[in-house]
């Protein structure tokens, strides 16, 4: 299998920095907030590979830096120091030395994101079928009719009825607007989707439906996903592999049910028995 | 020691008198600009006063003039003069004052009682100002004290 | 008072003559400048009135017209203070004879050439603003030529209405980048912008920014592969397209209003174009005749 | 390793380290085991003996921790599984070790078709295909047509458990690892399954098998390993144990 | 024949100049004009708007203006901003700092008591608005009276030339960042377009010209809710402040003129000190009891407003905003009063009323552009309805 992404060294912090921050934080000190300066340490050191038709997992709480680590994947925040590089195909990006115009236009053909709240996916002043046509747009289909087809192709592949394509996704349930939204991530083939809490807050059922539409696309579009969660259940659903974050710091990586069945770290093992 | 309010105080005599003056000093002197005079605009650029950044409040007209004379003693002089104000006659006409006053010119007696006339006018001016600070001054002490009667 | 040549003073034209210079060289971005205040109100083609006043010079002739027409108020309002304070050129209502022709919301109806120079006025400099109201996203999104949100408000619009509603000002591809608003013009004056022969520069005072379509550049109103760019329909019930009732030409952009009678008639939009063609008729019939 | 084993666990032990209680928890300690293509080796020995944490130490569920565990692939080529990266792994999952454990896990509104057939699809095979495999095995089973469309969520032991064993066997693993995999069955269940292993040891499929009733060692095993949580263990051919 | 209804543009437009000018001088020889003095004087409020609003500190031209636009302060001080586009820049002061000002007005809100003393200076903020109707047939002499009467025995006092500024005694004891020098370059909003994002300067300059019922909307949604800075007025000054230039020959100081301007500095309630701010947007997970957070203390936020004239409620609008813009320039805008772009393009008197004025010129072709687009939408609608 081919590497789509490998990412080395990643960090991000916040704040002004010091010496002292990378030793002064951490698992081990219980902490990701610099003593010393206030700096808060978001991510550190963090390594992982993916490669073409995984999901990786990425599991913590909040402030562990799964979002921090994904957030800069996606170019919504610029990391501090490491390297991530995107194969695709016969090309390969160095992501974090392209320009910005370079780096939006990775991320409007071959990234894509479903974020938790579908407001950050989807323009709620438009229907959904120009949600996903602004998309297609940008990769240059200017045929109307052609856009049109796809939507309803793309619709009702996530389970949207293609008759409410000119409706707009705010009169949607939450579970529909995911979907919308999944189908929106999808209409460029992206080889990569990072997947942000995309089941939090929507209802057990719905959530289930959704994980059940992501693993299909997954088997029929070979994508390779991130996924971001603080849930366990969404991980052993949907993930091959997980790594563990907390305060900044991948304190654990492996296979999935290795991680959830013989969790190595104090932490995780902790997780772990809370969730059971 | 020129001082550098004398312009302040000069102008604060009514134009007219001021324009007369110089034109009477300096008759029977060859007076040629080193430069053309000019009306115009200046921006004032001011320190605000919470971060100390410079910015730029409006502008405001400007004039100014640069003479050079020669008297009819033969005496070589030079004048200059800017003023907030459009009115060339009055910046030109400052401008040899500015000379007669740098160079000891003759009529710089006359000049002096000019200006300390000015200065008076703005004396008044300025009491007029203090008065306005003094009559209206809050004094919280004298509250304080009344109150403290009171108890 | 006494105003120097052009009204502005000569730091300000010289402004605005490097804007226009880097206007053509980068057709269709929008040259920020710092636009001086003029004496009409901004609104009033104050953008379009600055870049005439850099460009004129004592030997030139001046058109300016408004909706088409050269008597319009505040075509009359504009050409009065540009001959109040430029001494030495010319006016004239005659499209052929003018250098400079400054205008609002029409250009002119006969072809313009090479040693012509066409001034529109701009309220809205940017197209983008339908879908984007901030002004730094906006400057992003032209430098990557990210037009997709505004062809998804066409999108929208078809799917709404069956028909894209923009009437005027219909954004337009410069030389395959930049889109611009090409000034209030009516979807009829679009096509002639493309590869015309003369420059035409465009001027927002208020919004404060010049761009330029230089001689011969491709000029492309946005549209679909399948659903193309449509100039106004002129036709009447029958299909026939409707005349100028005064000079009885088919091929211009018309006017509509209602007559003393209460009958709706038609007429062209620029006056010019109307005076020429019913000389011209009038010249053939007397021909005739005689 | 030897030349005709699929399959060589040296030595492999598993302890847990549990942080909270600050302790280790040994769990197996010094197995040796050898699988052949075309064979069922049994794993016997007391409830606690850790019988089952090799099985998970050798699909990697647990991380063993120390030994080796040396597997042939197809295309002959030896890798130890104690240390192969995960996704050389994953891969091996996907192609060529199948493990149907007593439990069975599943999205909850997954019916029991899309269960058993997800094992071909990762595999990539034809949709079509893969469902009408999946169909002829569930009714091999003994499941009830009318259950196919409907999650295993609700489903008695029985009944899962041939889920189970149908989403393991599926794919025709090279090696399979079986935890009672008849556990809960009925006895004429028991019998088809017993059958159907039966025919995947023809068909040349290795087996590494714990099984609840030492009847189906007799029946199944051709080689067994006995172990327990004291001593080293190694295989030893069914009839000297017998 | 006639062409269509827009023939005699010109001979209208001269009409309707000539009856704006007739209502001017209307009463005829019962009225008679106002002078420069009277509206710089008596209409002392209104001139200091048309000061700043037109961005030039010229009170004879502003009378002027106020005095051709029947006292419209958009029109004034558009007037006085068409008139700068027509003269050259000759000069720009060096920085002067305004606590060379010399007051006539110094309040603080902050403390009862502060250096130097508060003064009220001429204020009407505590007076009753209550209409005098004794002003409504007031005589020359009486009016002369008042004027007289207060220039009786003036107090022979003398106080300092200059006072000290409240926020220099708040900084002393630490409660206010640190500050530095500043910066010293400015943008200069007359000759540079703004081209977002922009510095500090340039939003100080753009509201010093702004209209100031804009400013005071703006400013007022943040006070109302819209925002949350919590302003406290520290200072609020109003004075001539003393222009120097350097002598054209040998460069020494000279003071060529005053300008009277309005400042006003509020301190808002503190916030993280400025460069940890990214920490507050991030989702921290905040340590156990036992880290202590050892960086700088938290201050006071800082606004800073000033115009020409004597404007205080455009001055304070103005300080409210600077601190809002701050803060949305450091956190991103999450109100309009917070966001450079919002509040900077909407606060200008003359673009905008420019702009509102302009709708009532013809638009007849657009119209028709557009009646042709709905036309052809409502044959479509039909059609498919069909």
């Amino acid at each position: 299998m081919d590497k789509v992404l490998s990412v080395t060294g990643l960090g991000k912090c916040y704040g002004k920095g010091c010496p002292l921050c990378i030793t002064a934080t951490g698992p081990e000190h219980d902490t990701n907030l610099c003593p010393y300066c206030g700096t808060v340490v978001a991510a550190h050191d963090v390594s992982f590979d993916l490669h073409e038709g995984e999901i990786l997992g990425i599991i913590g709480e909040s402030g562990s830096g799964k979002s921090t680590a994904v957030k800069c994947l996606y170019f919504d925040d610029a990391p501090d120091s490491g390297e991530a590089v995107f194969h695709d195909g016969e090309q390969s990006h160095a992501l974090f030395d392209l320009n910005a115009a370079q780096q939006r236009r990775l991320r409007n053909h071959r990234f894509s994101m479903v974020y938790q709240n579908p407001n950050l996916g989807l323009n709620f002043g438009i229907s959904a079928g120009g949600n996903i046509a602004e998309r297609l747009l940008m990769s240059d289909m200017l045929d109307y009719a052609r856009i049109r087809k796809r939507v309803k192709e793309l619709l009702s592949r996530t389970e949207v009825l293609p008759s409410r394509m000119d409706e707009l996704p705010k009169n949607f349930s939450g579970g529909m607007q995911q979907r919308v939204q999944i189908a929106k991530a999808l209409s460029t083939n992206p080889p990569l989707l990072f997947l942000d809490e995309v089941t939090t807050g929507l209802d057990l059922s719905v959530q289930a439906a959704i994980l059940d539409l992501i693993l299909e696309i997954q088997q029929e579009l070979s994508t390779s996903m991130i996924v971001v969660t603080h849930d366990l259940g969404v991980i052993r659903s949907l993930t091959n592999r997980t790594l563990v974050m907390k305060y900044g710091r991948i304190i654990e990586a492996g296979l999935t049910d290795q991680v959830l069945e013989d969790p190595q770290h104090a932490y995780t093992q902790r997780l772990v028995a809370s969730a059971l | 020691m020129l001082n550098t309010q004398w312009i302040r105080e000069l102008t604060s005599l009514p134009e007219q008198q001021v324009i007369e003056l110089a034109s009477r000093l300096s008759q029977g002197w060859e007076i040629t600009p080193k430069s053309l005079p000019q009306s115009g605009l200046g921006m004032l650029k001011l320190k605000d006063g919470a971060f100390h950044d410079a910015f730029y409040l409006g502008e405001f007209p400007i004039s100014s003039a640069h003479i050079s004379i020669t008297t009819s003693q033969g005496q070589c002089a030079e004048g200059a003069a800017s003023l907030i104000s459009d009115k060339l006659p009055l910046v030109e006409a400052l401008a040899v004052c500015d000379a007669i006053l740098r160079y000891q010119l003759d009529g710089m007696d006359e000049l002096m009682q000019a200006i300390a006339q000015g200065r008076a006018e703005k004396e008044k001016e300025e009491r007029i100002r203090q008065s306005m600070l003094i009559r209206t001054r809050v004094d919280f002490s004298l509250l304080s004290s009344t109150d403290e009667d009171d108890e | 008072m006494s105003y120097p040549f052009g009204f502005m003073d000569e730091y300000a034209k010289k402004e605005v003559r490097r804007g226009i210079l880097k206007a053509i060289a980068i057709p269709g971005y929008q040259v920020p400048y710092s636009s001086r205040e003029m004496p009409m109100g901004r609104g009033f083609g104050t953008g379009g009135l600055q870049l005439t006043l850099a460009a004129i010079g004592p030997n030139d002739t001046l058109k300016v017209i408004d909706q088409g027409s050269d008597d319009s108020v505040n075509a009359v309002n504009l050409r009065s203070f540009i001959e109040m304070t430029c001494p030495g050129i010319d006016t004239t209502a005659s499209t052929e004879e003018a250098d400079i022709i400054q205008s609002r919301h029409r250009i002119p109806e006969k072809p313009l050439s090479e040693d012509q120079l066409l001034v529109l006025q701009v309220p809205y400099p940017d197209a983008l603003v339908v879908v984007e109201a901030s002004e730094e996203k906006r400057k992003q999104m032209h430098s990557e030529a990210d037009y997709s949100r505004l062809l998804v408000k066409l999108y929208e619009d078809i799917v709404k209405f069956g028909e894209i509603t923009l009437s005027h000002r219909y954004p337009t591809r410069i030389n395959g980048h930049y889109v611009i608003d090409p000034s209030p013009i009516p979807r009829w004056d679009v096509p002639r912008l493309h590869r015309a022969a003369n420059l035409t520069l465009l001027g927002a005072g208020r919004e404060k920014k010049i761009y330029a379509v230089p001689p011969y550049t491709a000029a492309e109103p946005l549209e679909f592969d399948d659903i193309p760019f449509r100039v106004e329909d002129f036709r009447d019930e029958h299909g026939h397209r409707r005349r100028c009732q005064r000079c009885s030409t088919d091929d211009s952009f018309l006017d509509e209003f209602i007559n003393e009678e209460g009958d709706t008639v038609y007429q062209c939009s620029d006056s010019d174009y109307c005076n020429t063609r019913l000389l011209s008729a009038s010249a053939i019939k007397e021909r005739c005749l005689g | 390793m030897n030349t005709h084993a699929i399959l060589e666990v040296k030595n492999f032990s598993k302890l847990f380290f549990l942080h909270e209680q600050g302790k280790a928890i040994p769990s197996s300690h010094g197995v040796n085991i050898m699988v052949y293509p075309g064979k069922l080796t049994a794993l016997t020995g007391p409830t606690g003996a850790g019988k089952s944490s090799v099985l998970n130490g050798i699909y990697r569920t647990y991380l063993p921790s120390s030994g080796e565990i040396l597997y042939r692939r197809g295309n002959g080529e030896v890798i130890d599984l104690a240390m192969a990266d995960e996704h050389s792994i994953i891969d091996l999952r996907r192609r060529e070790i199948g493990f149907v454990t007593q439990f069975l896990r599943a999205l909850p509104r997954q019916s029991t078709l899309d269960v058993v057939v997800q094992p071909l699809y990762r595999l990539g095979v034809d949709r079509q295909q893969a469902r009408q495999q999946a169909r002829d095995l569930l009714s091999a089973l003994n499941l009830p047509e009318r259950l196919w469309e409907i999650s295993p969520a609700t489903f008695s032991g029985g009944e899962k458990q041939r889920v189970n064993l149908a989403r393991g066997l599926i794919a025709k693993p090279r090696l399979l690892l079986l935890d009672e995999p008849t556990a809960s069955l009925d006895s004429n269940t028991a019998e088809s399954v017993i059958d159907l292993l039966q025919q995947l040891k023809q068909q040349g499929i290795a087996m590494l098998a714990i099984f609840h009733h030492p009847e189906l060692v007799t029946r199944l095993a051709d080689e067994v390993v006995a172990i327990d949580s004291a001593a080293a263990t190694e295989n030893s051919i069914k009839e000297n144990v017998l | 024949m006639g062409y269509v209804a827009i023939k005699g543009g010109a001979e209208a437009i001269q009409g309707a100049e000539e009856l704006f000018e007739y209502l001017r001088c209307a009463r005829g020889e019962a009225g008679s004009p106002l002078d420069s003095a009277t509206i710089q004087n008596q209409l002392r409020q209104l001139h200091s708007r048309v000061l700043s609003e037109g961005g030039l500190y010229h009170p004879e031209l502003a009378s002027l203006a106020i005095k051709q636009s029947l006292g419209d302060t958009l029109e004034a001080g558009f007037a006085l901003r068409a008139y700068r586009s027509t003269q050259p820049r000759l000069s720009e002061t060096p920085l002067i700092d305004t606590s060379k000002m010399r007051l006539i007005r110094r309040i603080s809100s902050a403390f009862k008591e502060i250096p130097g003393g508060q003064m009220l200076g001429p204020s009407n903020d505590y007076a009753l608005r209550l209409l005098r109707l004794e002003l409504l047939d007031e005589s020359p002499e009486a009016f002369r009276q008042v004027a007289h009467q207060w220039l009786q025995d003036l107090p022979q006092d003398r106080l300092p030339d200059s006072f000290p500024k409240v926020l220099d005694a708040l900084r002393n004891e630490g409660l206010l960042p640190k500050q530095g020098e500043g910066k010293a370059q400015a943008f200069d909003i007359t000759r540079e377009p703004l081209v977002f994002p922009v510095e500090r300067s340039a939003a100080l300059a753009t509201m010093a010209r702004a209209e100031t019922g804009s400013l005071l909307a703006l400013a007022y949604s943040n006070m109302r809710g819209y925002g949350d800075i919590h302003p406290t007025v520290a200072e609020l000054r109003v004075g001539y402040l003393p222009i120097e230039l350097p002598h054209p020959v040998t460069g020494e100081p000279v003071e060529v003129g005053e300008v009277l301007m309005t400042e006003c500095e509020v301190v808002a309630m503190y916030d993280k000190p400025t460069d940890d701010k990214a920490v507050m947007g991030s989702d921290i997970k905040a340590g156990t009891g036992t880290t202590q957070h050892i960086g700088s203390q938290p201050t006071f936020t800082l606004g800073y407003g000033a115009c020409f004239g004597h404007n205080e409620v455009k001055a304070i609008s103005m300080a409210i905003l600077d601190r809002a813009l701050q803060k949305g320039m450091q956190e991103g805008p999450s109100n309009p009063s917070e966001d450079p772009e919002f509040v900077l393009l909407h606060i200008d008197g003359i673009d905008s009323m420019g702009f509102a004025s302009h709708y009532k010129m013809p638009h007849y072709v657009t119209f028709q552009s557009d009646m042709d687009r709905l036309r052809t939408t409502r044959r479509k609608h039909k059609e498919t309805a069909l």
